[in-house]
């Protein structure tokens, strides 16, 4: 086996959030190897998304990477240069935001928007040629060339999103980031926009991380999956495994309230927040049926089980 | 690059289209119309040919210009329907009068070299000169006397009632001269024409239906019309063909100032000639400028104040006397006018040396008879105010215009007033409201005014103090009413002479003095700077501003 | 349904007095106007008595910033000239806040309606109007005194906050707390003025403060036009008289640079107040 | 289409405040008091006098008549016959006075606003750096000195004392006189033009700057600016291709709100530089209760604040495609 494509090696992220300083992403780790589709499954607040602008070196300015690193391809993106990044971004690293509705500037029509981008990353193509690949690419993902002369708000959610799809196809990404892509969208677009990024990761082979709160529609796209909750990694292995059999108290959890059909989410006061992230012990403790002494004081490793396949991080498994 | 194609580039290329549009469209449209400006008439060519006068500067006098300020804009540049002071002041530059003024302010030859007065005093035969022209070539006749002086009686026009009412007929006895009969007898008649009696050219005025709105400005003065700038100036030009001589430069330019301070600035920075400062204007830094000199010349101005005489509390003579001698005029000739002028005691200002009567009531600052006259006027302190046996306090208000000098006084006068107990509370309006009041209505108790006499005295006296005149919008607003001074004001309007006339003047100037309607402050003082010009002869209420003054004036070397 | 309650505004003089910004500007505000009543244990001359000094005299131990053309001190009309835009100031803060609570609330409320369109349309064209030449206008109809100053100030003054609010109410209107106050029942009046009034009043103190610092300006530009009271000290009537007297060219700086140092200072503080209010929005 | 109907709302707009200012315009001089005459009053001026020439000025007729001969004026593009500078027409004063103003507010405002833009968008860029700190700083001191100070100052220091500046006037009267080549006219009215125009500017700086610092926190807080960050475009790209038209947005409906503001300040420099435009023109015409001449003055000052909001708010459909509320 090749080396990973991206590996994350315990990192952790803080906010400071009026001087106080808090964790939102705490010593998580995984390895994406190329071509695989993994989805980082865990509820709001869970630090999936900080963790998505971590690796774009997009993070806020009140944010700190306390400790770990982000390798892709084996380069450190936590250490690159301004000018580095413009190779990597895009066009190595493409993301579907959960907000790319509002991700268009308002005052430029789509194609001239795309134009740009392609023209910025490649300065000597000739502007047929750009026009050309972008209406192909438009056509992939199933719009008519004429919203190209159209402004963002005259186009739909769903019609938004596959702009942005589109764009992230421009360069051929190596990796592409999909955190929350469907959010906002009503049901029917939702499982269009999914299978047409199935379909064009598939197509291209690229490699896919895809960022949900809901778990069946993980289900829907990846292999892999990676549960997250209170900002780290608690669970990770194929999909179909740690949905038929779950380890964590917290994945139990998740997959039995799926099953009872409690909305497909969970939904959980952000003022939470506070109270499970400045506890030292296992942030899901307090939720925790099997909590233990230790849980409230020592903060959990993760630990590999069955065959090495998975990887929880639970007191309950030792060794 | 192409990189640039998108977002700043469109607005801020926009930005600087609309910028360059909006200064060509504008700078254009001002070149455009300076470049019309620049060619004033048909007489252009004679711009540059050298003149016939027999100084030696008169070579380099082409292009020299001579930039004089005024703090009031023109108003109707017209010689028989102007409007204000300003207008006079240029129109007399433009057309010659009849009689002048000598610089004892008596009747001088002007327009006519000579004038005989009929025993009686009511037929006046004036002989012309005889090298007077038009500025369009037409010669100066009587026919264009008589044709002025019918003109006044034939229309209404705002200042010349009186006149059209004096001169009963005009007879023509030949083209240098021309005979005037009066209904009465009257001796201020010539001092009148000295005044505002500007001539007007037949063969131009006889062919208009509006007089009222004409514009053409041919005159028979030292100088032509060019244009006019509302707000910003007028130009005028010397004209070469004037009988009393040339002035030795070649344009007049009257900047119009918003502000003495804008003035001050202009003569420091050179750029002007001319200018009369308003007393109180602080001359250290114009007098430690060595190209600047301060020329003080005698001045018609008096600054007064005039009170209600028909309503309390300035409805009983005593109490006008007491707030008389309770005003210090020293100190405040000192402070608002910073000396520039002198304490004032008769109506009648002593640079009408003529008419001036200098044995008047003088009520010099003593607050110890303004306080025995309050008590005789029936009033006793009570709690440091002054009350009557009615229980009226003696307070009341000052309205004045919101203007420099009159603040300033107005302030002294309330301090003054305060240290006997009398109490005054300051009003200030805007300068037509605070006219609209006082002129219109009389609906007020105390105000701050100053006048400009003419040379004949009469003018002044009877609207001010003749009782006829109290009604709304006439200017006898203090409401003055005494019989006396009627009678006298009668007599005057009658004198066959001007010796007669001065006898009543004298009179009435006493009376007056005695009634106080109103205390008379300071006696003005015109001030005047010039720069680059020197050689000038003041002119009694003129000043400098004569056009004797423009004749003499001799650009400085350097 | 949670109803929000913005009850900022409580706080903000708490907020205000607890930061630098704030502290600061409050101070000078609060020296200017409390000045002019310490003024005699400061100075023994009256700034309006004339003749203390000799007159146009530059900055010396007796007159410590010289004297006017009238001979009266410098000093003691700068620091009795603050009291009255302050004045001027607050009171068109007070009544401008008042005529766009009246009218922005059923402006934004309303506008949907044929009614709100009309104040808007209102609105609009006061916007439009050269204030200047109005305040001129109105100040020679008027004539000089400090109220009708207010007056005048606060008529110029509301149609730009009155816009701002109402903008903020018509976002307010679509949110749920006030649908469901609708469906509750709750009378229009009632919903704006205690639903929709609580979560604008923060807006509207910060525009408040907008508008004194205008007045302030605005106040000292009508005395400097000489459409003031010129029985009253303030530092426009200094500049106006400094003007006329020629102060200006003859470079009498004493006289002309302490009251726009003044004016310059108090809106200063003002904006400092405005500055420190947009942080506690923004933070709290 | 869209935006042709947001066109037909802002003409009804027009439409209506013309109407209504029609009318104040009208009502407003005649309420105050005094007349036209007052002005002119001295020792030669009679009741009888005065009252010719009201007459002449036609205002001892009815007042509705006043008013019909008033509108008719309007239509007809003439204002009647000023009093105050008899009897040049009053349409005359206004097109010697207008380019000037124009010429004096309109530079103001596009450059001031070009530097707001400019300063507002790098102020907000690097927010509370020392950068940052010091351009709010400076703005909020040049907000609070009252304009008119500002220009005394500057007149002083630039045109009494060092000389360096003319200190009234649009250009030197040797010009009406003697011809000279474009350049140096044109050099002469810069001259002229120049101290009033900072003066004017320099507020006008202060407010753009901060608004135009707002509006762009705001802007980068946007989704999208996120997003472009991600396309790996650089700062200097993301600043001056799309947040700065996005952001400049609501500074352009602001200099649509100030323009009336805008005139205002105009007056005051008017004054100070004894620079006679439109604002002065007013001010006369207030103090010598001159009807005809503040009336169309105000009318035509009011109608191009209003035309310049119009071509405002047009531009403003244009670049903002989002427009049709």
């Amino acid at each position: 086996m090749s080396s990973p494509l991206l590996e994350v090696k315990n990192l952790t992220i803080s906010y400071k959030i009026k001087s106080k300083i808090v964790d939102v992403v705490k010593d998580v780790n995984f390895k994406l190897n190329k071509g695989d589709r993994l989805a980082i499954v865990g509820e709001s607040g869970s630090g999936k998304t900080t963790l998505a602008l971590a690796i774009l070196g997009l993070l806020p300015k009140n944010a700190v990477v306390k400790s770990g690193e982000i390798l892709f391809n084996g380069i450190n993106l936590l250490k690159l240069t301004s000018n580095q990044w413009r190779d990597i971004r895009w066009r190595k690293i493409a993301m579907i935001f959960q907000a790319s509705m509002n991700g268009l500037d308002p005052v430029m029509k789509i194609g001239d928007q795309l134009i740009e981008l392609y023209i910025y990353h490649n300065k000597y193509s000739s502007k047929e040629d750009v026009k050309e690949k972008i209406v192909e690419i438009i056509k992939k993902v199933n719009l008519s060339p004429t919203v190209l002369n159209l402004y963002p708000h005259e186009l739909s959610g769903g019609m938004k999103q596959r702009i942005i799809i589109a764009s992230s196809l421009l360069l051929n990404p190596d990796l592409l980031i999909a955190d929350e892509p469907t959010t906002a969208l009503d049901v029917i677009t939702q499982s269009e926009i999914l299978s047409l990024i199935k379909r064009i990761s598939e197509e291209r082979n690229i490699t896919l991380m895809f960022i949900t709160h809901d778990i069946s529609l993980a289900s829907l796209l990846c292999k892999k999956v990676l549960i997250m909750y209170g900002g780290t990694n608690m669970e990770e292995g194929e999909l179909r495994e740690v949905i038929s059999n779950p380890l964590h108290p917290y994945t139990k959890h998740l997959i039995s309230s799926l099953l009872e059909i409690e909305n497909g989410t969970l939904t959980q006061s952000k003022k939470d927040l506070s109270t499970y992230i400045s506890f030292s012990g296992c942030p899901f403790n307090l939720r925790c049926p099997y909590s233990d002494d230790i849980c409230k004081i020592s903060y959990p490793k993760p630990i590999m089980v069955n065959d090495n396949s998975r990887i929880v991080r639970c007191f309950l498994y030792k060794r | 690059m192409r990189k640039n194609r998108l977002g700043l580039s469109n607005i801020a290329k926009s930005l600087i289209v609309i910028i360059i549009i909006i200064i060509a469209i504008i700078g254009g449209y001002i070149f455009i119309k300076n470049q019309n400006h620049t060619s004033p008439s048909s007489s252009t060519t004679s711009l540059f040919s050298t003149s016939n006068t027999t100084y030696s500067v008169s070579s380099i006098s082409s292009n020299i210009t001579l930039t004089a300020g005024f703090f009031e804009d023109v108003t109707s540049l017209n010689p028989v329907n102007w409007f204000t002071i300003s207008d006079l002041d240029v129109l007399q530059l433009i057309y010659n009068t009849l009689v002048e003024v000598n610089s004892t302010g008596l009747p001088a030859p002007g327009l006519a070299q000579r004038w005989t007065i009929s025993d009686n005093g009511s037929i006046y035969t004036f002989y012309l000169v005889h090298n007077a022209t038009w500025q369009d070539g037409y010669p100066v006749t009587a026919q264009d006397v008589a044709f002025t002086f019918e003109y006044w009686k034939k229309y209404h026009f705002p200042y010349y009632a009186a006149l059209a009412a004096l001169i009963k007929n005009v007879t023509v006895i030949n083209n240098y001269t021309v005979e005037v009969q009066l209904t009465h007898p009257y001796a201020g008649f010539l001092l009148e024409l000295a005044d505002i009696g500007m001539i007007i050219p037949k063969h131009i005025w006889q062919n208009v239906t509006n007089p009222y709105n004409y514009t053409n400005l041919i005159g028979d003065g030292p100088f032509e019309f060019v244009s006019r700038t509302p707000g910003v100036d007028i130009v005028l030009k010397a004209n070469p063909n004037y009988f009393g001589g040339k002035p030795h430069f070649e344009y007049l330019v009257i900047k119009i100032f918003n502000s003495v301070d804008s003035a001050l600035a202009a003569l420091q920075s050179g750029t002007l000639n001319l200018i009369e400062l308003p007393e109180g204007t602080n001359l250290q830094p114009l007098l430690s400028n060595p190209s600047i000199h301060i020329v003080t010349t005698p001045s018609t101005m008096i600054y007064y104040i005039s009170m209600n005489t028909q309503t309390f509390p300035f409805n009983n003579t005593l109490i006008r006397q007491a707030i008389a001698y309770a005003i210090n005029k020293t100190q405040i000739l000192q402070l608002a006018f910073l000396d520039q002028g002198s304490v004032a005691n008769s109506v009648i200002s002593p640079s009408l040396q003529y008419w001036y009567n200098p044995d008047v009531m003088n009520y010099s600052y003593n607050t110890s008879e303004a306080i025995k006259l309050l008590e005789e006027a029936g009033f006793h302190l009570e709690k440091g105010v002054w009350v009557n046996s009615q229980g009226q306090q003696l307070s009341f208000t000052l309205l004045i215009p919101n203007e420099a000098p009159w603040i300033e006084i107005a302030t002294i006068i309330k301090q003054q007033l305060s240290q006997i107990g009398i109490i005054v509370n300051i009003q200030s309006v805007d300068p037509t409201t605070w006219e609209s009041i006082v002129i219109g209505t009389h609906n007020y108790q105390m105000t701050l005014g100053a006048w400009r006499l003419y040379f004949d005295p009469m003018l002044f006296l009877e609207p001010s103090f003749d009782s006829n005149e109290s009604g709304p919008n006439g200017l006898d607003f203090s409401m003055f009413n005494n019989a006396t001074v009627n009678l006298l004001i009668q007599k005057a309007l009658q004198s066959s002479s001007l010796s007669i006339e001065r006898y009543y003047v004298y009179q009435i100037q006493y009376v007056v003095s005695q009634q106080v309607p109103w205390i008379m402050l300071v006696y003005g003082q015109d001030i005047w700077a010039v720069q680059g010009f020197t050689n000038w002869q003041p002119v009694p209420r003129y000043g400098l501003w004569y056009y004797t003054t423009f004749i003499n004036l001799i650009p400085s070397k350097g | 349904m949670e109803i929000p309650k913005d009850n900022r505004y409580l706080k903000i003089p708490i907020y205000l007095l607890k930061s630098v910004k704030g502290g600061l500007g409050f101070t000078v505000i609060l020296t200017f106007s409390i000045l002019p009543f310490l003024r005699s244990f400061i100075v023994k001359y009256n700034p309006q008595t004339v003749g203390v000094g000799l007159p146009n005299q530059p900055p010396s131990y007796a007159h410590l910033l010289g004297t006017t053309s009238l001979g009266q001190d410098v000093f003691s009309q700068f620091i009795s000239g603050g009291l009255i835009p302050i004045i001027v100031g607050i009171l068109t803060g007070i009544f401008t806040s008042f005529l766009v609570i009246i009218i922005a609330l059923p402006m934004g409320y309303y506008s949907d309606k044929l009614s709100g369109k009309f104040i808007a349309l209102l609105t609009d064209i006061f916007l439009v109007i050269p204030t200047l030449p109005l305040i001129i206008i109105l100040g020679v109809y008027l004539g000089p005194s400090v109220f009708n100053q207010v007056f005048v100030l606060t008529l110029i003054s509301w149609p730009f906050p009155t816009r701002i609010v109402s903008s903020q109410v018509m976002s307010l209107k679509e949110r749920g707390f006030i649908l469901s106050a609708k469906a509750c029942g709750a009378s229009d009046m009632k919903i704006m003025f205690e639903e929709i009034l609580p979560n604008v009043t923060t807006l509207i103190i910060s525009n408040t403060i907008l508008v004194i610092i205008f007045a302030i300006l605005f106040q000292t530009a009508i005395s400097f036009l000489g459409l003031g009271d010129p029985t009253q000290i303030d530092w426009g009537n200094m500049l106006y008289y400094a003007e006329q007297s020629g102060a200006i060219a003859n470079g009498e700086w004493w006289w002309v640079i302490p009251p726009g140092i003044g004016i310059m200072l108090l809106a200063f503080s003002f904006s400092l107040l405005f500055l420190r209010i947009e942080e506690i929005m923004r933070d709290y | 289409m869209a935006f042709k109907g947001y066109v037909v709302q802002r003409v009804l707009f027009f439409t209506y405040s013309f109407i209504i200012l029609l009318l104040l315009n009208f009502l407003i001089p005649r309420f105050m008091p005094g007349n036209p005459v007052s002005r002119f009053v001295n020792p030669l001026m009679s009741p009888q006098a005065q009252h010719q020439i009201l007459e002449q000025f036609g205002l001892t007729k009815p007042i509705y008549i006043q008013f019909i001969l008033y509108v008719k004026n309007i239509f007809t593009g003439n204002f009647g016959i000023s009093f105050l500078y008899y009897p040049t027409p009053v349409i005359d004063l206004i097109e010697q006075r207008l380019p000037w103003t124009l010429f004096l507010t309109g530079t103001a405002t596009i450059l001031s606003a070009l530097i707001g833009i400019v300063l507002g968008l790098i102020a907000a860029w690097k927010e509370n750096s020392k950068l940052d700190n010091m351009l709010v700083f400076i703005s909020m001191m040049l907000r609070s000195i009252p304009t008119f100070w500002l220009g005394l100052v500057l007149l002083i220091l630039f045109g009494v004392t060092l000389k360096l500046f003319p200190t009234s006037g649009y250009f030197s009267t040797s010009f009406i006189i003697y011809k000279s080549n474009v350049i140096v006219f044109i050099g002469n009215v810069l001259r002229h033009t120049f101290l009033p125009l900072i003066t004017l500017m320099a507020y006008l700086i202060g407010g753009n700057l901060l608004i135009m610092r707002a509006s762009t926190l705001s802007t980068l807080k946007e989704d999208y600016v996120t997003m472009l960050k991600a396309f790996g475009y650089n700062n200097r790209k993301i600043l001056y291709s799309h947040v700065l038209k996005n952001a400049s947005l609501p500074m352009l409906t602001n200099i649509g709100i100030q323009m009336g503001y805008i005139i205002s300040g105009a007056v005051l420099v008017e004054a100070v530089f004894s620079y006679p435009g439109m604002g002065l023109l007013i001010y006369q015409a207030v103090l010598a209760r001159d009807y005809p001449t503040l009336q169309g003055a105000f009318f035509i000052l009011t109608l191009s604040v209003l035309i310049a909001l119009l071509i405002v708010d047009i531009l403003y459909g244009i670049l903002d495609p989002r427009i049709r509320r």
